[in-house]
């Protein structure tokens, strides 16, 4: 055998260095894997207890209107309600998601089609700089802001689901909106040249070709978009109203899982049945991010199709 | 009406949009900043808090935000480095595995943070005896930040073409050769803006820390930088809040007479914290490209 | 040069015609045998027998998806990641398709340049000087006689040689291709695959690789796939022609453009095909 | 390679560095004393302990919130030194009170707050019941202005709710209506809302922002809650578990001294135990201190 057949068999430096590389991004991805799993084990754990320990029914849980765990019903059984949050959540975050939508799109499609220098230079770092703001900030502002605001438009008491859907537009919008951007770059530039060169305007152009060719990017960012609002907490907290009451228009104090679970968890007893209770509804929140996420993943699969 | 002119008022209802959105924006920015700015001095950027008279300052928590943003980084980055590159350059793509792993990553990237913490507050301060200290806070921010870094990375990543990858592998370079001295330096600039974004958001995180860092922050010797001695700004098992949480205690339970301005003014340094933040990192991150990608 | 007479041929089917190298008279630096790829379940290669002659140029030509490419990036194992490669690959008495070989020891001797130029976002020296370092060597002058010779083998040097600390992607097109074959050719490889190098380029340019490849003969072993006629002519002394993820016919390379066997090597080089 | 050097010279220095910095850490020893719980009793114990810490060296108090039921169960569990709670430990589900000690440091009294357009100068316990019941509507009812009114509750689960519940409305459970985890957010919740009430710790009381009526005619004042004419008000507690150590007992003596309790007591607007001529346990029955 002469060297280089040697060599050849044998295991190179440069086989061990990968080796190694791929073993330290291994456990690096295990690492964040124990923590997620850890993560999902604690909540599951605590928040079925409601059901297996507490003997609450998940169906008087999922669709039963009052929300007082300490208190019990006429029979006996706790009045652990969730629907009322269930409900308010979905509201927000539609509701949110429905006005954030033309605004992001439309400042992307600026950004991109119509002023690409002037959008980039001023949207860019004012958005990045927004996602830094923290959320107590932001709900300061609602309580400051927003809700007189829809106090002097709508009347009542300004708290509710609608003022909360304005925050969370706010809060969302940029993150939509530097997501649709990326969609709308990515399609090709020749669609735009073939579409500019048979002789279609430029909002022909934008309105059948790129938006048709980013749709799905698009959705997958407004359903991103959702996801954070249905999760955020603090900022919602403090302009919903937090009555664990059905909302009945949009103007009425609401409350969501999170701004309950947040304000509730302090004043309750580790392994209460108001404290597991609560932990239900960080369960409910984890299944409806699986939801979203599994969304996105449907969209991105059809899109790519 | 013919193309053209719903071309033109296409354009217009864009330009009104995007004009809008950016006044929102920066109405949003400004009303933040004129009421916080007025209440800044260097007596209020460098006092410590007062707990229920007038005067005080929010000296000890912009120290301490800073310093758990780095001690986070330190923690997290790495981490995330690490299995953003696992994800992106050694997982075999197809695999049902890792579509999963994905999809819980980014599962835990949506959860209310405030789960996060009383997950943190539970392991760390009470199981494991850390206490509310800076380490715990630290710890359960990463835990925070670890799903939104790793995917930033990983997206980073995968933008470099992969003509790259084969040039590197074609002259007999390791993959991780290839990675650490070609792929990531290509893909830097864009790993700081998602470490850069990220860092805003733990900077003015406050639900996670509330039950992990701590709510108190006791006075520190500024002349100590022994880490191992109690009242020494680096020693990481003192509890620490930070500047978000400050903010979120004032607006809650705060009692001293000019607890609105103290918001405001911590609340605007805040905003200016991120912005400096944001310029500086892109600025380096320009530089250590250029200097990475060719001598001069 | 190789004279026909010199050379045996074996099994005329009536739609293929492959030569085999008499290993007595010609050194033979690497040879395909059964080798088969498939991405998935899908075959992109039939079973494919090829030899390649040391200090030669064969071209593989062949339509999109002919499956030339396919086969050139099995030879030095880039199809990995993305595929099954069955068979055997000899190199030096050794089966490099096999899992015993050290795939990163093997590149360093069977080197490769793709269509693209892919220089490196580094300086234009230590794009050459990176994967040296990298594989152990330090010394200085080394480094600097390697960069030197590499780029005039590679017909840049003059081009280059005071603006060695410019980023690599400041340069054309045709000096990016050029400097990625520098690079190559720095590490002393025994044998160069090259995947269409001259296709994204315009035709000064790629005359100029050409030039450089009939240097480079003296000391490598070349094999490159191209879509261009006149290339594969000018440059190449074998030429295998590829058609539906088969080798059809493989020849000297004057045969295969004036008297080649079957007929459809006579449709794609008359231009009536593909 | 020139980098390798760099970084296990950077190595080597911070390993050093570490080193000498734990040799040359201060010899004291320090003992730590943790409170958790009651975000209301948070800010006097932090004071309080930052006085302690200078008088007593070594020690070092370490104060958090987290909310009553979370201070009590950490106490519980043993987690904590101290935990601090808005109401008796008995009165929280989960929680085994006998098994841990009760320190009364302070008395908190809560009143009810009104937006200054209500234009309410006194309420009845009965009104109070009605309103946060829901049976009157409308500030008219109780010869305020044209008005409906808007509730804002204190979540459910906390002292000053539970306080308010248990004297304010005589046992009634509040009905549900909005709710705010803070008393800062209640007070500027109503202060800007038209028709609004909450109720909040004397602390919190500012005239400028919001209305403070009588409570059966009686004015929500320290002097009222001493004597026991106004019902509205409970014990601020800090609980501990079994065996105290040396230096707790020492903090714990500091707190109820004169020095927290006349001077630090009064300042954050509570009201000390030891100027109290009524008292009550746990089932709420009053009775005058001898």
């Amino acid at each position: 055998m002469d060297e280089i057949q040697e060599a050849l068999t044998k295991t190179s430096k440069a086989t061990k260095k990968d080796r190694f590389g791929r073993s330290v991004s291994l456990l690096a991805l295990i690492l964040i894997l124990a923590v997620v799993i850890s993560i999902f084990w604690f909540v599951a754990s605590k928040g079925l207890a409601t059901f297996f320990k507490n003997h609450v029914s998940l169906w008087s849980f999922l669709t039963g209107t009052k929300w007082a765990p300490g208190q019990v019903d006429a029979h006996g059984k706790p009045l652990v309600g969730a629907a009322p949050m269930i409900v308010g959540s979905f509201l927000v975050t539609f509701l949110s998601a429905l006005i954030a939508t033309p605004f992001a799109v439309g400042t992307a499609v600026f950004m991109t089609e119509i002023s690409p220098k002037r959008g980039a230079k001023i949207l860019q770092p004012v958005t990045e700089l927004l996602v830094g703001i923290p959320s107590v900030v932001y709900g300061f502002v609602g309580l400051t802001v927003v809700v007189p605001a829809m106090r002097h438009l709508f009347g009542g008491s300004g708290f509710g689901v609608l003022a909360g859907s304005m925050v969370l537009f706010v809060m969302i919008l940029p993150t939509v909106t530097s997501m649709t951007v990326d969609t709308l770059r990515a399609v090709p530039k020749r669609y735009r040249e073939a579409a500019l060169a048979l002789g279609a305007t430029r909002w022909q152009m934008i309105y059948k070709v790129i938006l048709r060719a980013a749709t799905p990017g698009i959705l997958t960012a407004i359903v991103f978009g959702m996801a954070r609002a249905f999760g955020e907490a603090l900022a919602v907290q403090m302009v919903v109203g937090n009555a664990a009451l059905m909302p009945h228009n949009l103007m009425s104090p609401s409350a969501t899982l999170t701004s309950i679970l947040t304000q509730g968890i302090g004043n309750t007893v580790m392994g209460s049945l108001e404290n597991n209770a609560l932990w239900s509804l960080a369960l409910i929140l984890l299944l409806m991010s699986l939801v979203f996420n599994l969304v996105i993943r449907a969209i991105g699969k059809k899109g790519a199709m | 009406m013919n193309a053209k002119q719903v071309d033109k008022i296409a354009t217009g209802i864009l330009y009104t949009i995007a004009g809008f959105v950016i006044l929102v924006l920066l109405a949003l920015l400004g009303y933040i900043l004129v009421q916080g700015v007025p209440n800044l001095s260097w007596h209020f950027l460098t006092a410590p808090a007062e707990a229920f008279s007038a005067g005080g300052g929010i000296g000890i928590q912009l120290f301490n935000s800073f310093y758990l943003l780095i001690l986070t980084m330190v923690i997290s980055f790495p981490i995330a480095l690490g299995a953003g590159i696992y994800l992106n350059e050694y997982a075999n793509q197809k695999s049902k595995v890792i579509e999963v792993i994905r999809t819980m990553i980014e599962i835990l990237s949506s959860l209310p943070s405030v789960v996060v913490g009383l997950f943190g507050f539970l392991l760390f301060v009470v199981q494991l005896k850390l206490g509310f200290s800076l380490l715990s806070g630290a710890i359960a921010l990463t835990f925070f930040n670890l799903p939104l870094l790793t995917r930033s990375v990983e997206e980073s990543l995968r933008t470099i073409p992969n003509l790259q990858r084969e040039a590197g592998s074609a002259l007999g370079l390791s993959r991780f050769e290839t990675i650490g001295h070609v792929i990531l330096p290509a893909a830097l600039p864009s790993i700081m803006t998602g470490v850069v974004l990220s860092a805003g958001r733990v900077f003015g995180e406050a639900a996670a820390l509330i039950y992990t860092a701590g709510q108190s922050a006791p006075a520190l010797n500024f002349a100590d930088w022994n880490p191992f001695n109690a009242t020494s700004p680096l020693n990481v098992m003192r509890p620490a809040e930070t500047l978000a949480v400050h903010i979120w205690k004032i607006n809650s339970e705060g009692i001293m007479p000019d607890a609105a301005a103290v918001s405001a003014g911590a609340s605007a340094v805040l905003v200016i914290a991120v912005l400096l933040f944001n310029f500086c990192a892109r600025y380096f991150s320009k530089v250590l490209y250029r200097q990475l990608t060719s001598s001069k | 040069m190789v004279e026909p007479n010199q050379l045996v041929f074996t099994d005329e089917m009536p739609d293929h015609y492959i030569m085999d190298i008499n290993e007595d008279k010609h050194e033979v630096a690497l040879s395909a045998q059964d080798v088969e790829v498939y991405y998935g379940a899908k075959q992109a290669l039939q079973k494919t027998n090829l030899k390649f002659e040391r200090y030669k140029i064969t071209s593989l030509i062949g339509a999109s998806g002919s499956g030339k490419s396919t086969f050139l990036r099995s030879l030095n194992r880039m199809n990995d990641d993305v595929g099954t490669v069955k068979g055997k690959i000899m190199y030096r008495n050794l089966d490099i398709n096999s899992s015993d070989i050290d795939v990163y020891e093997m590149r360093r001797h069977i080197g490769m340049v793709f269509q693209r130029p892919n220089p490196f976002a580094k300086s234009i020296e230590d794009n050459i000087t990176f994967a040296l370092k990298q594989h152990g060597i330090r010394d200085k002058d080394e480094l600097a006689k390697r960069v030197e010779t590499s780029l005039k083998q590679a017909a840049l040097w003059d081009e280059v040689k005071d603006t060695l600390h410019k980023s690599a992607l400041s340069l054309s097109g045709g000096q990016q291709q050029r400097l990625v074959i520098a690079r190559a050719i720095a590490l002393h490889p025994d044998i160069l695959l090259l995947d269409e190098p001259a296709s994204a380029l315009d035709p000064i340019s790629s005359a100029k690789i050409e030039d450089t490849l009939l240097e480079l003969k003296e000391k490598y072993t070349i094999i490159i796939v191209t879509h261009n006629m006149q290339q594969a002519a000018r440059v190449s002394d074998y030429t295998a022609f590829f058609h539906m993820g088969e080798v059809l016919e493989y020849d000297l390379t004057r045969k295969i453009f004036t008297r080649p066997k079957v007929q459809r090597t006579i449709d794609y080089v008359n231009g009536n095909f593909g | 390679m020139k980098q390798k050097w760099l970084w296990s010279l950077i190595a080597i220095l911070g390993a050093v560095a570490l080193t000498g910095a734990y040799l040359t850490k201060d010899k004291q020893q320090t003992i730590n004393l943790n409170a958790v719980g009651s975000t209301a009793l948070q800010p006097m114990v932090e004071a309080a302990g930052e006085s302690f810490q200078r008088d007593t060296p070594g020690a070092y108090v370490n104060v958090q919130g987290g909310g009553s039921g979370t201070g009590l169960a950490q106490v519980q569990s043993g987690a904590v030194d101290m935990g601090m709670a808005d109401m008796f430990a008995e009165e929280k589900k989960g929680i085994q009170a006998q098994k841990l000690t009760d320190h009364k440091v302070a008395v908190i009294g809560i009143a009810p707050i009104l937006n200054p357009n209500v234009g309410v100068k006194n309420l009845t316990t009965q009104q109070l019941v009605d309103i946060f019941t829901k049976k009157i509507t409308n500030w008219q009812q109780v010869g305020g202005a044209n008005q409906a009114i808007v509730l804002v509750n204190r979540v459910n689960g906390s002292g000053t709710r539970a306080t308010f519940e248990k004297y304010g409305l005589d046992g009634h459970f509040s009905a549900e209506g909005q709710e705010q985890d803070s008393s800062g957010t209640a007070r500027s919740i109503v202060s800007s809302t038209p028709g609004a009430i909450s109720y909040v710790a004397f602390s919190y009381l500012d005239d400028k922002q919001v209305l403070v009526p009588k409570v059966n005619g009686v004015q929500a004042t320290d002097q009222n809650v001493m004597n026991g004419s106004y019902p509205i008000w409970a014990y601020e507690h800090i609980y501990t578990k079994g065996t105290e150590s040396s230096v707790l007992q020492k903090f714990l003596r500091y707190l109820d001294s004169d020095e927290v309790q006349r001077k630090l007591v009064p300042q954050l607007g509570y009201i000390s135990p030891h100027d109290m001529q009524v008292q009550r346990d746990v089932d709420g029955r009053t009775t005058p201190v001898k």
